[in-house]
């Protein structure tokens, strides 16, 4: 009670991520020591390009838990977005017309959350649940179980092409990275978030308009989403009706790895982005040392409690 | 504490010899900060015991080592000069020791029979099953004790926070405890509810229980107090006869340093253009046909019993609650919408409960300094955290925030401290227009008489201030003229000249 | 009896209930044979396994929890109760291992949620890729089938005419209400969502209560296991992957508030029946899958808008 | 655009005359989302069609999942069908499901994947094990029966995948000189195919071959290769239109048909003539062919143009 956050040179922030670097550090040590290849600048860049995909949707998603929400659906969303974003390139021929079409969707499902949370007041969990199905189901509808594939160099460069030697999308997720702390840590808008995550009542009689700020993170999340889903997309050269559904617990994982708080209020991208690396080279490690992929699960779900009660045991230590 | 003084309680005939109840040198720390230091404490039967001190003297940590909240790291107790151990709240209520909260205790979904009786519900002739029918009769009778006229099977949820804090006290009655502590249980009471409890208390005495009460209220210590026990910097100063001790003596002591109560509104010039208006305005939260107005340089207090309407119009004013009808001017333009909008109007709301609607306790003190000025301090909206921090720095400076600096967490400071990190958030933000909702509340003398030298100086650069008090005595002090509530609605309006404790009750009373 | 009644939070008729008459209403006059009494059967059996982790989940819920563990945990008793039975022979030793697994896993939770204070979401995601692994591994990923010594009759069999996922369903929902309206266990549930401090103060056991309310959806997922792997006639390590997000669905749906200890266990028994309804129905009038699965999410934003928009009192979104 | 209309107009018909005609063919399938069901699907409809006859199609919401199945299979058992076609989601559970669409009398075909327990009118498929082999065999040929391949597992302990894989072993072992580095699994899926060549291009240098499991993880091995710039001979299995293109592309050298459309033309012929009590064989298991660029322009056309053969040409009992 009486107990004070020691050691002010360092915010909570910056200590959780500091933590997270060193569990990455150590992890990447291990799997090194095991096996030759994985510290390749091959592999590296690997390990950063499948990451990539996780972080840009986890970035939006860090967004929304830091205003104190939570985002089901954008695993969904960006499956629905990558189907329409490739639909209307095969019409058109056009990329452009298509990545328009997918971020369109992305958006649009954001909205739809964001409204559904702040005007209709349904929790969050429960509203992008909701979504998560009927998105789904419109997806099934219009694909009809089939698939579109083959689509222009131009746009695929967006997931699989290199420029100086490092992959398009690592790229996206340093700009990604760079323009979402600069939002979070120096503009108004990412202070209110910040401020209406911790406590949302107090924002509001600070004069912070909430209402607008929650659905301002689920609208970037669902563009995140509809980002994610074009270079996913590109990546994979061919769209179909699930695609993109393993990615949310993913998501969810590497935001909660990344130390923000469940409860709002802190947290940041930086940790979101080492969240997503743990991740990526765990599944990495496995290929490499030839780990069935039964142990995945299992692993991940270690690591993701290992991380967060670390946490809570330095926390525990620093107050009574 | 006119309502109050109409009901004397009956001088204390001789106290048991042997405590009923005693804490030998009880020390406490939290992470290497002493709370207590080797604090003694007798509690004799059929006494009240004053227990009072500045916020963070150790009072509260005192009553939760009491209690069994708090293991003690040092020290020992006695219960009719036996030595026992109370290391849990199941030890301390096996000595028979209830404690009456200052934080609310309750739980909202349940209904009062079961918070009159959380953990010690009468179990039924099936094991493990609870005797309702038993249960609420028991309920009935203490509540009817109180003068609480409230179904037993009614969920807390949505109480009055005067409500909350009687059937706190009922909780604490039903355990037919022979030790109780009261942790400040008038701060939300209004005069007529703390009449009733002051009664309650004197039935106690009589009965012989031992009583330890924690007050920041002068007036409590030398109506009800046998013996007054001073705590500051967790060690214990004085203990005294309540009969020996003076108010100016006490405070001194109380602070460590010679504190004037002899704040009085100083004549200021004469108040100036009408800034803020309401008429006839109704809202959603059931107030009806309100109006008032407050002017620039004047202290406008807003009266009544606890569940009145004050807050209710504290909060229609802010936009946080929906206007139905009527309007609300700010100089003389019709304002609408919600708290940011009144925000830009340069209002600022300081609200009831410091911990749930002012501060966001998990961020830092500067976070909290900023968050309503962001706009006004940042208008291109971006946001630098290095002149932030300075931002921050200087106004801690200036309200005299006791505080390692801006990036302390909120939760670490005192009530007080939170209390000025809330007022300085709106000094930030260039605020014309202050709505206090209580701004006293659970602060210590020292602490109090500094807000009331602030809102002074506000008034005097060009602010308008509408303040509201449950303390009758804060409002005749501080305000330069006052409204008072009843049943949702004004009761009435009080001048300078009329202002006194009398006319205010008087105004607030239900006549039935 | 009035007492109890009278102790229940006072919670408004849900969205849901309408919601569900409505269906009921449309299948019985749009789909052939919805009305049928083996079809009123279907629809309940179905409904039991689910019904079996959704009460529990109320529980969680009120007490400011959450159990996404519990579809992985589901998945893993069946392969251990199949794995154990064909070990040893003996059904009786697989079904214990299997309520003793899921209770294992469920007091994991509640440890780590109680001593850690860790957030619920957390731990129970953890827990869920932990029990998914382990049903893989144990199962190396395939189904086991052919357990035999009357495993199946759990879920086909029937005692006085009644089928017996049924009297599991009816049973749990009794030991559920007089948990929740007749014990100081009830109280501590509501308590530890409405106010911990509280029952901190009133010397009631916070950390156990806690670990209680995990344990015991550990328990009930164990029974659940009974009834899907009486189904299966086996176990499968991804049989009921993702049921706990229909679990917690149907709880939200049945107008459970996700903060401070107010929730009805009659809402969630509605949430579960209407999901099932719309399900059967839709198939019944052979609707084309998709709009069943964008159906489902309808009927959970619906039943949330009705409450919405008749303003019954609902936590402000978490 | 069209894709719209055309899955608009199947719900509607499928919708509307399901109650019309006499002969309703249930058709079970694992799930709305992988092409090759969707394939599999038309061929029933179009059967079914040919015939007079009409079919109800009973896919999971949540892919591939047992508890759904059997909820569809006591729903479809009220509903009664003439006949159904049924495609297990697990190839051991649903044995449960089967007797109890014994029990109702109602004769049900199985088509695609054999199911372990349960009466069957007839099996209608391909034989994973043979589709494996022989299109292991063409990859090892065309290697010239020297260098190194790595193997893309389905998802594990599923039959499809653990038959084909060991189809591919047992045609590695005609090539002693062949030499397997990795066997591991992308579970069908093209994302983790991907990864997983991603990654095991670090380890291996040199990769001549890539056995896929299936047609997507064959497509995901593609896009990693060309993502590395590298080159290597890679075949996949099922035949779908994507991989037909990629053949036609140069891309992908040869995939095993597994002739979904004939499976689910059919299947469906087999339920019907058995209602119809005509003469049915037990089983129907179509040769296991490589289709390649020398072979692929029969199977290049647009679904919704194909249409069943005739009976007498599939069944030469």
């Amino acid at each position: 009670m009486n107990a004070v956050a020691t050691n002010l040179s360092l915010t909570p922030e910056q200590r959780a991520v500091l933590s997270r670097v060193l569990v990455l550090i150590l992890l990447g040590a291990g799997i090194a020591f095991a096996s030759s290849t994985f510290l390749n600048t091959g592999n590296l860049l690997n390990l950063l390009r499948q990451a990539s995909l996780i972080f840009l949707l986890a970035s939006g998603l860090t967004l929304v838990v830091l205003c104190g929400g939570l985002d089901l659906s954008i695993g969904a969303n960006v499956a629905l977005s990558a189907c329409l974003a490739a639909t209307a390139m095969k019409a058109t021929g056009s990329p452009l017309v298509g990545c328009a079409a997918g971020a369109a969707c992305g958006l649009a499902v954001g909205t739809v959350n964001g409204l559904l949370v702040t005007r209709v007041r349904i929790p969050p969990f429960i509203a992008t649940y909701g979504t998560l199905w009927i998105i789904h189901g419109v997806t099934y509808w219009y694909m009809a179980g089939e698939s579109v594939h083959g689509f222009p160099p131009a746009f695929r460069a967006l997931g699989s092409g290199y420029w100086l030697g490092v992959p398009v999308p690592v790229y996206l997720m340093g700009i990604v990275l760079v323009l979402g702390t600069f939002f979070l840590q120096y503009t108004a808008w990412g202070q209110e978030i910040y401020a209406t995550g911790a406590n949302t009542e107090a924002a509001a009689l600070s004069g912070v308009p909430v209402l607008q700020r929650r659905l301002l993170v689920y609208v970037l999340s669902g563009g995140m989403a509809g980002l994610a889903s074009l270079v996913f997309l590109a990546r994979l050269n061919s769209a179909e009706g699930d695609m993109g559904e393993a990615l949310t617990l993913q998501a969810i994982g590497a935001v909660l790895i990344g130390g923000t708080s469940l409860f709002g209020g802190s947290g940041s991208l930086t940790g979101t982005l080492v969240g997503a690396l743990i991740l990526t080279a765990v599944l990495n490690g496995m290929n490499l040392l030839g780990i069935s992929a039964n142990w995945q699960p299992l692993i991940t779900g270690l690591i993701v409690i290992a991380s967060v009660g670390a946490d809570a045991l330095s926390r525990r230590r620093r107050s009574d | 504490m006119s309502a109050v003084a109409r009901r004397p309680i009956e001088p204390l005939t001789a106290a048991a010899p042997a405590p009923l109840f005693a804490l030998k040198g009880i020390t406490k720390r939290f992470a290497g900060v002493t709370a207590l230091d080797d604090v003694s404490l007798d509690l004799h039967g059929g006494e009240v015991h004053m227990l009072m001190g500045e916020n963070g003297a150790g009072k509260s940590t005192l009553m939760k080592v009491l209690c069994g909240a708090y293991r003690s790291d040092g020290g020992s107790f006695e219960a009719d000069g036996r030595p026992v151990t109370v290391t849990s709240a199941a030890d301390a209520r096996r000595l028979g020791v209830a404690v009456i909260f200052q934080e609310y205790s309750l739980v909202p979904h349940l209904d009062i029979a079961h918070n009159v009786f959380l953990g010690r519900e009468p179990r039924g002739r099936l094991p493990g099953l609870i005797d309702h029918a038993r249960m609420h009769r028991e309920a009935r009778a203490v509540l009817d004790r109180l003068g609480l006229d409230l179904d037993t099977r009614r969920t807390v949820e949505g109480l009055g926070i005067a409500q909350q804090q009687m059937i706190e006290i009922a909780k604490a009655l039903s355990q037919q405890a022979r030790i109780l502590v009261l942790d400040e249980p008038t701060a939300a009471l209004s005069d007529r509810e703390t009449e009733r409890l002051f009664a309650v208390i004197g039935d106690l005495r009589r009965d012989g229980v031992a009583m330890a009460y924690i007050s920041h209220r002068m007036a409590e210590v030398f109506t009800l107090g046998d013996r007054v026990t001073v705590l500051r910097d967790g060690r214990r100063i004085a203990s005294m006869p309540a009969g020996e001790a003076t108010a100016d003596e006490l405070v001194t002591l109380m602070v460590g340093r010679k504190v004037d109560m002899s704040y009085r509104r100083d004549d200021r010039p004469a108040p100036g253009a009408r800034v803020l208006e309401m008429r006839d305005v109704s809202a959603t939260s059931g107030i009806h046909d309100v109006s008032l107005h407050v002017r620039v340089g004047e202290i406008v207090g807003l009266a009544g019993l606890v569940g009145s309407g004050r807050t209710e119009v504290a909060r229609a004013i802010f936009g946080a609650d929906a206007v139905t009808s009527g309007t609300i001017r700010i100089d003389d333009r019709v304002h609408r919408g919600g708290p940011t909008q009144a925000r830009g109007h340069g209002l600022g709301l300081i609200p009831e409960s410091r911990k749930q609607q002012g501060l966001a306790l998990s961020r830092t003190v500067g976070d909290n300094l900023l968050v309503a000025g962001l706009r006004r301090l940042f208008p291109s909206s971006l946001y630098r955290p290095g002149r932030a921090h300075e931002h921050g720095a200087s106004m801690i400076s200036r309200m005299r925030i006791a505080t390692r600096g801006p990036r302390q967490v909120s939760r670490n400071l005192s009530g007080g401290n939170q209390q000025k990190v809330v007022i300085g958030k709106w000094l930030l933000a260039g605020t014309r227009i202050y709505l206090f909702d209580e701004p006293t509340r659970g602060i210590d003398v020292g602490a109090k008489e500094e807000i009331f030298r602030l809102i002074d100086q506000l008034v005097k650069d060009g602010c308008a201030v509408l303040m509201i008090s449950s303390e009758l005595s804060e409002i005749v002090r501080v305000c330069d003229r006052a409204y008072v509530m009843k049943e949702k609605r004004i009761a009435g309006e009080l001048s300078q000249a009329e202002l006194s404790e009398t006319n205010l009750l008087r105004l607030a009373m239900h006549h039935d | 009896m009035t007492e109890a009644t009278a102790r229940k939070p006072r919670i408004p008729i849900p969205g849901v209930a309408w919601l569900l008459i409505a269906l009921v209403a449309g299948f019985s006059i749009g789909a052939p044979g919805f009305a049928s009494g083996a079809n009123v059967s279907n629809i309940t059996q179905q409904a039991t396994v689910l019904l079996l982790l959704a009460l529990p989940m109320t529980l969680i819920i009120m007490a400011e929890g959450l159990d996404l563990s519990m579809g992985a945990s589901l998945s893993l008793c069946t392969v251990v109760l199949a794995a154990t039975s064909l070990a040893t022979g003996s059904l009786a030793l697989g079904i214990a291992a299997a309520i003793v697994t899921g209770t294992l896993i469920g007091v994991l939770n509640g440890a780590l949620i109680a001593w850690l204070d860790l957030p619920p979401f957390v731990v129970t995601l953890g827990t869920l890729g932990v029990a998914q692994g382990l049903a893989l591994l144990v199962a190396e990923g395939r189904g086991t089938t052919g357990v035999g010594g009357g495993l199946s009759s759990l879920w086909t069999g029937t005692v006085l005419g009644l089928p017996i996922p049924l009297l599991f369903a009816v049973g749990a929902w009794a030991v559920f209400h007089v948990l929740l309206h007749h014990t100081r266990f009830g109280v501590a549930v509501i308590g530890l969502g409405g106010n911990r401090e509280a029952l901190r103060l009133a010397a009631m056991p916070v950390r156990g209560s806690l670990i209680a309310v995990y344990a015991l959806g550990g328990f009930f997922v164990g029974v659940a296991a009974l009834l899907l792997a009486g189904r299966l006639d086996g176990g499968h390590p991804t049989a009921a992957i993702g049921t706990e997000f229909d679990a917690i669905a149907a709880v939200a749906v049945g107008g459970t508030l996700f903060e401070g200890g107010k929730g009805s266990l009659g809402g969630t028994v509605l949430g579960v029946l209407t999901v099932g309804v719309m399900r059967n129905g839709m198939n019944l009038m052979s609707m084309p899958s998709s709009l069943q699965v964008a159906a489902v999410g309808g009927v959970v934003i619906a039943a949330l808008l009705i409450d919405a928009v008749r303003g019954t009192p609902r936590a402000e979104p978490a | 655009m069209n894709r719209t209309i055309l899955a608009g107009a199947l719900a509607l018909c499928t919708l509307s005359i399901a109650h019309a005609a006499d002969e309703r063919i249930a058709v079970f399938t694992k799930n709305q989302t992988n092409p090759y069901f969707q394939v599999v699907r038309m061929g029933a409809d179009s059967a079914a069609k040919q015939m007079g006859a009409t079919t109800t199609h009973y896919i999971p919401t949540k892919p591939d999942s047992i508890p759904e199945q059997l909820s569809l299979i006591d729903d479809v058992v009220i509903k009664k069908p003439s006949a159904i076609v049924f495609t297990p989601v697990d190839y051991k559970a649903m044995g449960a499901g089967v007797a109890k669409m014994n029990a109702a009398g109602i004769p049900v075909v199985n088509v695609t994947d054999r199911s372990e327990n349960g009466k069957f009118v007839a099996f209608v498929g391909s034989s994973d094990y043979e589709l494996g082999k022989v299109t292991g065999r063409y990859l090892l040929q065309t290697m010239g029966g020297k260098g190194n391949v790595v193997i893309l597992e389905g998802v594990k302990g599923s039959l499809v995948s653990s038959d084909r894989v060991r189809g591919f072993q047992d045609a590695l072992k005609e090539f002693p000189n062949v030499k397997v580095l990795a066997s591991q699994p992308g579970n069908f899926q093209r994302l983790q195919a991907l990864q997983v060549m991603e990654n095991l291009m670090q380890t291996y240098p040199q990769i001549e071959g890539i056995m896929a499991a299936n047609d997507s993880m064959a497509s995901g091995a593609i896009e990693a290769l060309e993502g590395a710039n590298r080159k290597s001979l890679v075949i996949g299995i099922n035949g779908t239109k994507e991989a037909i293109d990629a053949i036609k592309a140069g891309t992908l050298l040869a995939t095993g048909d597994y002739n979904g459309y004939l499976q689910g033309c059919v299947s469906t012929m087999v339920a019907i003539r058995e209602l119809r009590k005509l003469p049915v064989p037990k089983e129907v298991v179509f040769p296991a062919t490589v289709v390649n660029k020398s072979n692929y322009l029969p199977l290049d056309v647009p679904l919704d143009s194909r249409a069943c053969p005739k009976w007498e040409d599939v069944v030469k009992s």
